[in-house]
C-alpha cells in the first residue's frame, strides 16, 4: 500500500489542491476568494503536469546540462495555462471592481440576491 | 531568484492601503451603489510617499529593468524567455507607481502608448508567421528567413523575435492591468 | 523524496489551505502570494526551473498586486472572525472530487520513474534530440514553446492580449487610464 | 495553397488589433473594421470550404514540422461546417450591431477575438491547442457578456468566468490524464496510441474521457453544468446574446464530438458501454429539464437561453448514438440551432429596443404593434418547435431516424418529447403576441422618438442583404416594415432573412448532408 502511494503522492498534492480550490470557488462568499480559489485549483493541474514530466536524478530541458532530461513538453504546456491563468484573474478582477462600484458589496449571496431584485 | 525582485515591492506598500478604504464602504453593503467616491480619492493619492522607497525604487528600477531584458533574451540558452522578462519589465512600472504615485507613473508612461505597443506586439507576433508564409514557408516557419533572406541562424533568430514581441506584449498589458485595475471604473460613461 | 521536498509540499499545502479559511481577504491574498513562491520553488525541485521563474513572476508577483490593487479598490469583510465558517455543502463537493480523483491514484504511473509514457514517448525525445539542430536553442522548453508549439504560443500571445481588450471592455475605456 | 488554413486563426486576431489600434485615431471605428474583417473571413472560410468540397480534407502543420511534435490543423466537412458558420453569423450579428451596440472599439476587439477563437477550436488537430483556443473563446466571450452596462451583466460574466474555468481546467486535466498515458498531444497519434498500446478500458483514459467530457459539458452548458448560461445570455447585450448563445456552445459541442469521436473514437465507447449511456442519459436530462426551466421562465431571453440547455442536449444525444444519420442530424441542428436561436435572440432585441417589451407577459398582442418583428419571431419560434419544412424539422427527422436505425426507443422517445416541449414554451409566446390584447400601461410608450436615422442607414441594407452567404439570393421584404426609433433598418433585414432561411434552408439539408457524408463516415469507422 504504502509502496504504491510513496511514488505517486504528488498527485494525492494535486488532487488535494484542486479540493482547496473547489471548496474555495464555492464555499467563499467573497468574490476575491472565489478568484484565489480558482487559481488554486489551476496551479493544482500544473503540479499534475510537471510531476508528470519529471525523472528521478534527471536534469533541466536544457542541452548545456547533462543528459538524462525531464521532458520538456509539460512544462511548456503549463508556461502557457500559467499565462492563460493570470489573464483569466486579470478579467476577473477587473469585474469584481465593477461589481462593488455598481453594488457595494462582494459577497456572493447577497449578489445573488441583488440580481433577482432587478 | 527573481522571486524576491518580483514580489517585495509589490506587496508591501499596498497592503496598508486595503484596510484604510474598507471602513466606509462596509455599510454601504446594501442597495446603495457606492458611486465613485472611494475609488476617485484612491485613485488620485499617491500610494506611499515614503522617500525611502523613492529612493529605493530609483535606484533599483534601471536594474530590474536590465535584467528584464537579460531574461527575455536569455531564453534561448538557459531558462527564461519573453513571458517571464516580460513580466519583468512590467514590474518595473508597478514599483515606479508605488513609490510615486499612480497619478505622475500615468502621466509618465502615456495611456495610449501602452495600447498601441500592445498591439504592435500582437501584430508582430501574427506577421512573423504570415511573413514566413509570405517568403513561401509554412507559418511560422522560421528557416525561411535563412532561405529567402540569408538571415544566418534563422531559427534561433527567429524564436528571440517572437520571446522579444511577447515580452513587449506582457510588459504592456502588466502595466495597462495595473494603471486600469488601480483607476477602477468610470461611472456610466461608455466610450 | 527527501525531508526538504516533504517540507516544501507540507508548506504549499498549509498555505494553500490558509488562503482558504482565513477570513481577511488581506490575509488570504499574503497566504496565496506565500504559496505561491512555494510552488515556484516545487516547480524548481521537479526540475523545471522555466516554470518556476514564471510562476514566481506571475504568482507570487503580478497575480498578487492585481489582487491587493483590488481589494484597494473595493472592501474588506470587518474581522469579526479569523475564520471562515465552514462550508458544509462546499466541503461535500470538495471531498467527493478528492475522492473520486484519488480512484485514479494507482493508474497513475510513479513520479520520477524513467520507465513512464511521458519519459519514453517519441515526442520526448524528438524533441530532445532535434531541438539544437532544428530550433538552434539550447533550451529545449524554448525551442518547443516557441518553434514546435508555436502556434500555441501565439494562442498565449493572444490570451494575454485578450486580458488586455477584455479589461478595457469591462472598463468600457478605450485606453488604459 | 494551404497556407489559408493558419491565416483563418490569424485573420480575425489582426483584425481584433487593428479594432483596437484604430479607436485611438477615431473612436467608434472598431464596427468598420469589424466589418471588414468580416467579411474576408467569410470569404476566406468560403474559400476552404469549396476546397475541402473539391479534394477533401485539409491537413497543415504549423511551422513545417512532421506530425506528432508540431501542431496540426485539420480541415475536414465538420470543420469547414464550423469555420464558415462563426464567419458568417460574426457577419450577420454585426449588421445588427451596427445600431444596437455596444459601441466602443474595445468591444469589436473582443468581438472579433471571438471569431478567432472559435475558428481555431474548430480547426486545430492538436489537443491542448483546442484548450488554448478554448481560453480565448472563453475570455472573450466573459468580457463579452460583461460589456453592458450596469451590474448585473458583470455578476454573469463573473459567475460565468468561475464556472466556465472549472470546465476548461477539468478538460485540461482530461488532457493531463490522456498525456500521462500516451505521451503525445496530436488528437490523431492519440487515438492510434490509446487503441494500440494503452487500451480503452484503461483507468487513465476512462479518466480522460470522463474529465474532457464534463469540462466539455460546463461550455456546452449541459444541464446541471449551465447554472451560468442562463444569466449570461440574458443579461448579455442583445447581440452578445445572439452571438455567443449562437456560437459559443455549438462550437464546444463539436469540440465534443471531435474529441469523443477522433480522439477516443467509436471503439472507445464499444468497449465502455456505460460512458455512451452516460451520455445519453446526461442528454436525456438536459433536454427535459432545460424544456422544464424554459416553461417557468418570465424573462424572454432567459427563456430563449434555458430552450438552449435542452436543444444541446438533443445534439449530445445525437452524439452519443455513434450513427451516421444521427451525426448528420447533429450537425443540421447545430448549425440549425445557431441560426435559429441567434436570430431569436436578435429578434427579442429588436422587440425590446420598439416596444421596451422583455418578459413573456410585456408581449400581448406585440403581432398588431410591431407585425414585422412579431411575425419573425413567430416563425423562427415554429422553425425552432421543427414545424415542417423548417430547418429544424429536418434536423431533428435526422436525429430521431438515427435513432430509430440504431433501436434506441428511450432516445426517440425523448426527441418525440422535445417537440412537444419546445412547443409547450414558445407555443406561450405566441399565443400572447397573436391573440392576446395590447393592455398599455399607463406612461409606457417604448422608446421616445429622436433621431429619425433612415437614410444614415444605407449601407447597412446592402450588409443586410450580403449576409446569407449561403446561397439562396432572398430579398428583404421590408417595404411594410414602419421603421421604429432606433430600430434601424440592419436589425429587422437580419431578423427577417434569418427566419426566412429557417424555413427554406431545409431543402438544402440534403445537399448538407452529402458534403458530410465522407467526413461523418471516416469520424464513426
Amino acid at each position: 500500500m504504502i509502496d504504491a502511494f510513496a511514488p505517486r503522492y504528488l498527485y494525492l498534492v494535486t488532487f488535494l489542491l484542486l479540493g482547496i480550490g473547489t471548496y474555495m470557488m464555492i464555499g467563499n462568499r467573497n468574490l476575491v476568494k472565489k478568484v484565489i480559489g480558482m487559481n488554486l485549483f489551476q496551479t493544482g493541474i500544473f503540479l499534475f503536469f510537471i510531476a508528470a514530466a519529471y525523472v528521478e536524478g534527471a536534469s533541466p530541458a536544457v542541452l548545456t546540462r547533462e543528459a538524462p532530461h525531464v521532458s520538456p513538453l509539460p512544462h511548456v504546456l503549463i508556461l502557457t495555462a500559467i499565462v492563460v491563468g493570470v489573464s483569466l484573474t486579470a478579467v476577473a478582477l477587473g469585474l469584481i471592481v465593477r461589481i462593488y462600484a455598481d453594488y457595494g458589496t462582494l459577497d456572493a449571496d447577497v449578489l445573488w440576491e441583488v440580481r433577482h431584485d432587478d | 531568484m527573481s522571486d524576491d525582485a518580483t514580489s517585495e515591492p509589490g506587496s508591501e506598500p499596498v497592503a496598508p492601503e486595503g484596510s484604510e478604504v474598507d471602513e466606509p464602504a462596509e455599510e454601504s453593503a446594501t442597495e446603495e451603489p457606492a458611486e465613485e467616491s472611494p475609488i476617485a480619492e484612491t485613485a488620485s493619492r499617491p500610494y506611499v510617499e515614503s522617500p525611502i522607497i523613492m529612493a529605493t525604487v530609483r535606484v533599483v528600477a534601471p536594474f530590474v529593468f536590465t535584467f528584464g531584458l537579460f531574461i527575455m533574451f536569455h531564453g534561448a540558452d538557459s531558462s527564461g524567455g519573453g513571458f517571464q522578462g516580460g513580466v519583468i519589465v512590467g514590474t518595473v512600472v508597478l514599483m515606479l507607481g508605488i513609490a510615486f504615485g499612480i497619478g505622475p507613473t500615468r502621466e509618465w508612461v502615456d495611456p495610449s502608448t501602452i495600447v498601441v505597443l500592445v498591439g504592435l506586439g500582437t501584430l508582430g507576433f501574427v506577421s512573423v508567421g504570415l511573413g514566413t508564409v509570405a517568403l513561401g514557408g509554412a507559418f511560422l516557419d522560421y528557416p525561411v528567413f535563412g532561405t529567402a533572406l540569408g538571415v544566418p541562424h534563422p531559427s534561433k533568430y527567429g524564436i528571440e523575435l517572437v520571446e522579444l514581441l511577447i515580452g513587449v506584449i506582457v510588459a504592456g498589458i502588466i502595466t495597462g492591468l495595473f494603471f486600469a485595475i488601480a483607476a477602477g471604473t468610470r461611472g456610466g460613461e461608455s466610450a | 523524496m527527501s525531508t526538504l521536498e516533504f517540507a516544501l509540499v507540507a508548506f504549499v499545502l498549509a498555505t494553500g489551505l490558509a488562503t482558504a479559511v482565513l477570513r481577511d481577504v488581506l490575509g488570504s491574498i499574503i497566504a496565496f502570494a506565500a504559496y505561491s513562491l512555494g510552488i515556484a520553488v516545487v516547480w524548481v525541485v521537479l526540475q523545471a526551473p522555466d516554470v518556476g521563474l514564471t510562476e514566481a513572476a506571475v504568482g507570487a508577483g503580478v497575480t498578487t498586486v492585481l489582487f491587493l490593487l483590488t481589494i484597494a479598490k473595493t472592501v474588506r469583510p470587518s474581522g469579526e472572525r479569523t475564520l471562515e465558517r465552514l462550508d458544509l455543502p462546499a466541503l461535500g463537493v470538495a471531498v467527493a472530487l478528492v475522492a473520486v480523483l484519488a480512484t485514479t491514484l494507482g493508474a497513475l504511473p510513479p513520479v520520477g520513474g524513467a520507465e513512464t509514457p511521458v519519459a519514453t514517448s517519441e515526442v520526448t525525445s524528438y524533441y530532445l534530440e532535434n531541438a539544437y539542430h532544428e530550433a538552434g536553442v539550447e533550451n529545449v522548453v524554448t525551442a518547443v514553446l516557441a518553434a514546435y508549439r508555436g502556434f500555441d504560443t501565439l494562442g498565449e500571445a493572444v490570451v494575454v492580449y485578450a486580458a488586455g481588450v477584455g479589461v478595457l471592455v469591462v472598463f468600457q475605456r478605450e485606453v488604459f487610464a | 495553397m494551404t497556407d489559408l488554413v493558419p491565416i483563418a486563426v490569424a485573420l480575425p486576431i489582426v483584425a481584433s488589433v487593428v479594432a483596437l489600434l484604430a479607436g485611438l485615431v477615431r473612436s467608434r471605428s472598431g464596427w468598420y473594421v469589424a466589418l471588414v474583417g468580416s467579411v474576408a473571413q467569410v470569404a476566406l472560410t468560403a474559400e476552404l470550404a469549396r476546397r475541402v468540397v473539391a479534394d477533401g480534407a485539409i491537413r497543415y502543420v504549423v511551422g513545417n514540422f512532421s506530425v506528432p511534435y508540431g501542431i496540426e490543423l485539420v480541415i475536414d466537412g465538420l470543420s469547414a461546417t464550423m469555420i464558415v458558420l462563426v464567419a458568417v453569423t460574426a457577419l450577420g450579428v454585426l449588421a445588427y450591431a451596427r445600431r444596437a451596440g455596444p459601441r466602443s472599439n474595445p468591444f469589436y476587439g473582443a468581438y472579433l477575438l471571438l471569431v478567432g477563437g472559435l475558428t481555431g477550436m474548430s480547426i486545430t488537430g492538436d489537443l491542448f491547442n483546442l484548450y488554448v483556443f478554448l481560453e480565448i473563446t472563453g475570455l472573450a466571450t466573459y468580457v463579452l457578456v460583461g460589456s453592458e452596462e450596469g451590474g448585473r451583466s458583470a455578476v454573469a460574466a463573473l459567475r460565468y468566468l468561475l464556472v466556465g474555468t472549472v470546465g476548461a481546467s477539468l478538460f485540461l486535466l482530461g488532457i493531463g490524464y490522456a498525456y500521462v498515458a500516451t505521451g503525445t498531444l496530436n488528437m490523431a497519434d492519440l487515438a492510434a496510441v490509446i487503441g494500440e498500446d494503452v487500451g480503452y478500458t484503461a483507468t487513465l483514459i476512462r479518466a480522460s474521457f470522463a474529465f474532457v467530457v464534463v469540462g466539455l459539458f460546463v461550455k456546452v452548458a449541459v444541464f446541471p453544468l449551465h447554472t451560468w448560461q442562463p444569466e449570461a445570455y440574458a443579461s448579455a447585450p442583445d447581440s452578445v446574446s445572439a452571438l455567443i448563445s449562437a456560437l459559443v456552445s455549438t462550437v464546444s459541442a463539436y469540440a465534443l464530438i471531435r474529441v469523443i469521436y477522433t480522439v477516443f473514437t467509436v471503439d472507445f465507447l464499444e468497449a465502455n458501454p456505460l460512458a455512451a449511456d452516460l451520455l445519453a442519459a446526461a442528454a436525456a436530462v438536459s433536454v427535459v429539464a432545460g424544456s422544464v426551466l424554459a416553461v417557468a421562465q418570465s424573462e424572454v431571453k432567459r427563456m430563449l437561453a434555458y430552450s438552449s440547455v435542452a436543444q444541446f442536449g438533443l445534439v449530445v444525444a445525437a452524439a452519443s448514438l455513434a450513427n451516421e444519420t444521427a451525426m448528420i442530424g447533429a450537425f443540421v441542428h447545430l448549425v440549425g440551432h445557431a441560426m435559429m436561436k441567434g436570430s431569436l435572440f436578435l429578434a427579442a432585441g429588436v422587440v425590446a429596443t420598439a416596444t421596451g417589451a422583455r418578459t413573456v407577459d410585456e408581449y400581448d398582442g406585440l403581432g398588431e404593434r410591431l407585425p414585422v418583428g412579431a411575425g419573425a419571431l413567430a416563425v423562427l419560434a415554429l422553425a425552432m418547435v421543427g414545424v415542417p419544412p423548417t430547418l429544424g424539422f429536418v434536423g431533428k427527422w435526422y436525429i430521431a431516424l438515427g435513432a430509430v436505425e440504431t433501436g434506441s426507443w428511450a432516445l426517440l422517445a425523448v426527441i418525440v418529447s422535445s417537440t412537444l416541449l419546445t412547443l409547450a414554451y414558445f407555443a406561450r409566446l405566441i399565443e400572447r403576441i397573436f391573440f392576446r390584447e395590447y393592455a398599455a400601461p399607463a406612461g409606457e410608450t417604448g422608446v421616445a422618438p429622436d433621431d429619425a436615422d433612415v437614410p444614415g442607414d444605407a449601407d447597412v441594407v446592402a450588409d443586410g442583404n450580403g449576409l446569407p452567404a449561403d446561397g439562396n439570393g432572398v430579398s428583404t421584404d421590408d417595404g411594410d416594415a414602419p421603421l421604429r426609433e432606433d430600430v434601424s433598418f440592419g436589425m429587422y433585414a437580419v431578423v427577417v432573412v434569418a427566419a426566412l432561411l429557417a424555413v427554406t434552408l431545409g431543402a438544402a439539408v440534403f445537399e448538407y448532408a452529402q458534403f458530410v457524408q465522407p467526413t461523418v463516415t471516416r469520424l464513426l469507422s
